[in-house]
């Protein structure tokens, strides 16, 4: 019985309210195509965990879909700040639970190892602490005295991952192995969603089982998503687009109506993610964004 | 934006680089986050001349990475080029950090205080902010972890050095004296080296002190632009060593080729 | 050693591998330790007859492996030939068995109580045993993070069967009753397979009770060899249920053709 | 400075009573020719952590150099019991900790990562924690009320594995990546020697360096060892020496006098570690047990 879904059947797995988590890291390696049909499909209430981001965290927010964000970091790094999700927070029509980010990985791995919680010394001494009363606890060792933060477990509905090659059996793999913080999220879920650059035969899987990141039982649906991942980068096929985080930030910060159309020309508005490249460069962006192999 | 300094044959950046490179010795591991361009190009400078043992972790990842030059993002893929092993974040990276055996952390932020405490949640109360920034991310955890701390700031003025953060987002001393000791936190911050100056830590309150002012830089200039007192050791305050030719040769051409530490400059 | 079941074209390792194999279903995720032939050939069943999507972590690291025979160890790499995935032990694996993603954990012993715990650590006391045994290596761990246990035996004899358990080196149904479930642990033993019949539990109690005999066994036999009384249950104790031609077929060609299986009846 | 030792050399590293982790699981990839150069050096008091072992456990027994083991399964699996192992723990003349695989992993990564303790549910209800007063707690959650079990820190004098391919800058990697719980004692170890069936160029670990296992600076010393894992496997290359294993075994029934000639002759007693698979086999022996790479 294949896993096989397509973009629209696949987001349509997610109801409104929903908490759901977000793989990559900043610029890389995020679900794209996955988030822009979030968009499409109006999904809203949705509580987002993304533990560093930028660019899914902010178009969920510009469009109205997130009720609450659980981050980490929230930046494009040196090319800006996340304007919209900066706005929703300083006019507090979203909620933001900012943690760290072992505090996040340390409440998943309780999550998704069935502990009441899991000892680090994060956040020791910070006020990250106190703005997280109910999801930690700062305990002591009662043999030797030694402080720690007890983090409490973080259960995630849905999950959400862009991997490369994935079979109809939910077999996944991110080349050249998992790097980023993924397969937290995804064992802290109930449920998980890879989009993968493509579907492969399920001996590619059998003949180098060494490369395999997700066993088929951690995986529910398998969503064909070509470039999926852009405008971030999916290491090592291809890098993210900085142009389009440029021309974003400038978008705006020209004001509201300047972005808005922005955000329907060239996120929102596209039907498919193919559209969605075309609308930001098509097959030139393609080929400027590919990297050698490496 | 290029700064120069004044009577050298260098720019502030080049000044940052070469003397955060020369605080790193050659069992420094380091490992860096987002928008890190002075602690990176100098993690490179270091393994490129006196220190060659040094570990540098690519975004925390690439493990003796050697990219041909940096680009947009120093926590990116971009720049694992070169690297003997990429590491996996959840098991190998948090144990080498949560071990010690990354030893070494830099970080900065858009305030700092007197004991290299930093914030980079908020401007104004958390829940009502004025100013929403991008958030500590792996700060809080790995300021806590580290043993050796380096705060850098490219902009030394009364809105960074402030006498009181609006939000500790990273742990430095803390609040100076024996806490870090007391939170069983080991080291604490070593250096800070900023636009004007670079200041060390009074052994025992923790107090941010004067340890050299770069070219050009008085005393009375850095105390006006620092919202609290910086302490001045006893003696004379030496200038701030200017980099070799062959350190600026390295950094220019091998390093850092098309200049993106200018990117702290903006 | 090969034990022929009177009146029927089978063995006895083949009527515990059967009888093993039909209690997994599509939905069981399992892995396996050490000297473990008939929980692996009843998994390797399973999946080719009833149950085709059971996962199966050979020595709990080749998941769905497909080796073409077994050899002298089930904990080795020798039967991780055709696996999906070589999965890691500290990362991949003790994740799912914490997480009871892995829900199927079958074990045995030297020593077997009424509440399936067992013992392989020592027979007299542990700081001065008469017989030191192997260990219980992750049993103690695997038995109380796994929800559906199977406990197997090759030997039903009152050596083996005992009234109390000189060390409990894994989890059963503990002391009983709601025992387990007020130490906060999932599930807990399904059912005993021995070279006699079929156990399973009785719901209050927690403790073994007849489900089915091997043919030609009788009540009294298991009796006499168990070292505590095995509960009866209302109406007739069935016969266990024969494998059928197309199971003995695939289990003797397919999944066992060296009869590894054999090694268990030493 | 390159970190390549010869065995000798390398073994002469471990003082006469340090705790050794010795890497490995059962009859795979455990570091032999070390532990036999152990053995004829004659250190004496080791505390010697295998968590899952056989032979190396029984020969360093045997030879007298052990005064305390750690393990949680000490055995041969289907080929018999560790004869020499059994016997002493018997006699009273090693101690034996005897714990469980995951109490000991636990264990590990809180001495690793500087934690007053890692927490499991790993022993509730049985006799281990009994038996681990000091070294485990049975604390509970002070929210849920929910138990479970404190494992204290383990920390290793002295981590050894065995690895297909290093560079002498102690770069190593395991064919295809690690699948045992080695990581866990060189993590937890203070320093780490690793035996290496080859030594390559540092650009193999550049050209593909999501395969490399262990970073230089956690290893402190590269020892060659060809077939260095022998009699036990290094998968994929070669398989364990079940006829050494069924003789061993053999012999050890067969009387004191018996074994010890056995144990002179075809262990103790070559000089090197070819010469010991000679006494064993010799070529034919090597071609024997290879196996087709998978």
């Amino acid at each position: 019985m294949t896993k096989v879904r397509n973009l629209e059947d696949a987001v349509a797995m997610v109801p409104d309210g929903a908490t759901i988590a977000i793989g990559g890291l900043s610029m890389n390696a995020t679900p794209m195509a996955f988030v822009r049909e979030v968009i499409r499909q109006e999904k809203r209430d949705l509580e987002l965990l993304a533990i560093v981001n930028g660019m899914a965290i902010d178009w969920l927010v510009a469009a109205g879909c997130v009720r609450r964000v659980i981050a980490g970091l929230v930046s494009f790094e040196g090319l800006g700040l996340a304007p919209n999700f900066r706005r929703a927070v300083q006019a507090g029509t979203i909620e933001f639970e900012e943690s760290s980010e072992h505090i996040l990985i340390s409440r998943l791995q309780a999550a998704a190892r069935n502990l009441p919680f899991m000892p680090t010394k994060a956040g020791l001494g910070t006020d990250v602490l106190g703005i997280n009363k109910g999801r930690l606890r700062v305990d002591s060792d009662p043999d030797t005295g030694e402080q720690y933060v007890a983090a409490l477990p973080l259960p995630v509905d849905i999950a959400v991952v862009h991997v490369h090659e994935a079979d109809e059996h939910g077999n996944a793999r991110v080349n050249p192995k998992l790097i980023w913080m993924d397969s937290e999220v995804v064992n802290a879920a109930t449920t998980t969603i890879v989009t993968t650059e493509r579907i492969v035969p399920h001996r590619s899987f059998t003949a180098e089982p060494h490369r395999t990141t997700y066993p088929r039982f951690m995986v529910d649906a398998v969503v064909p998503a070509p470039w999926g991942a852009y405008p971030t980068s999916s290491f090592p096929e291809y890098t993210h687009d900085k142009s389009f985080y440029e021309e974003y930030v400038a978008a705006a910060g020209s004001g509201r109506e300047e972005f808005e159309l922005f955000f329907k020309n060239r996120v929102a508005g596209p039907a498919t993610h193919a559209e969605f490249i075309d609308a930001n460069g098509g097959a030139g962006k393609i080929i400027e964004i590919r990297r050698r192999t490496s | 934006m290029s700064v120069p300094i004044p009577g050298a044959d260098c720019t502030l950046d080049e000044l940052m680089v070469v003397t955060f490179s020369r605080a790193m010795s050659n069992d420094t591991r380091a490992f860096n986050g987002a928008v890190s361009y002075i602690p990176v190009c100098g993690y490179l400078l270091a393994r490129k001349t006196h220190a060659p043992d040094l570990v540098w972790a690519a975004s925390s990842i690439g493990i003796d990475a050697d990219p041909p030059a940096l680009g947009e993002s120093t926590l990116s893929d971009s720049i694992w080029e070169g690297s003997t092993m990429l590491s996996n974040s959840p098991f190998d990276f948090w144990t080498y950090a949560q071990g010690a055996i990354y030893n070494t952390f830099a970080f900065r932020g858009a305030q700092i205080d007197r004991y290299g405490n930093v914030n980079n949640t908020v401007i104004g109360s958390f829940d009502e902010p004025k100013v929403r920034l991008p958030g500590g991310g792996g700060m809080a955890d790995l300021s806590t972890m580290t043993p050796r701390i380096y705060i850098w700031s490219t902009t030394h003025n009364p809105r960074t050095f402030v006498d009181k953060l609006d939000f500790r987002s990273g742990m430095g001393w803390g609040n100076g004296g024996d806490h870090r000791a007391l939170l069983g936190l080991p080291g604490g911050p070593q250096l800070a080296i900023t636009s004007l100056c670079v200041m060390d830590f009074e052994p025992e309150s923790k107090r941010m002190r004067f340890k050299s002012l770069h070219p050009g830089v008085t005393v009375e200039m850095v105390q006006e632009a620092t919202g609290f007192e910086v302490l001045v050791p006893d003696g004379e305050i030496p200038t701030t060593d200017l980099p070799t030719a062959d350190e600026l040769r390295i950094l220019r051409v091998e390093v850092d080729p098309t200049a993106s530490r200018l990117r702290e400059f903006a």
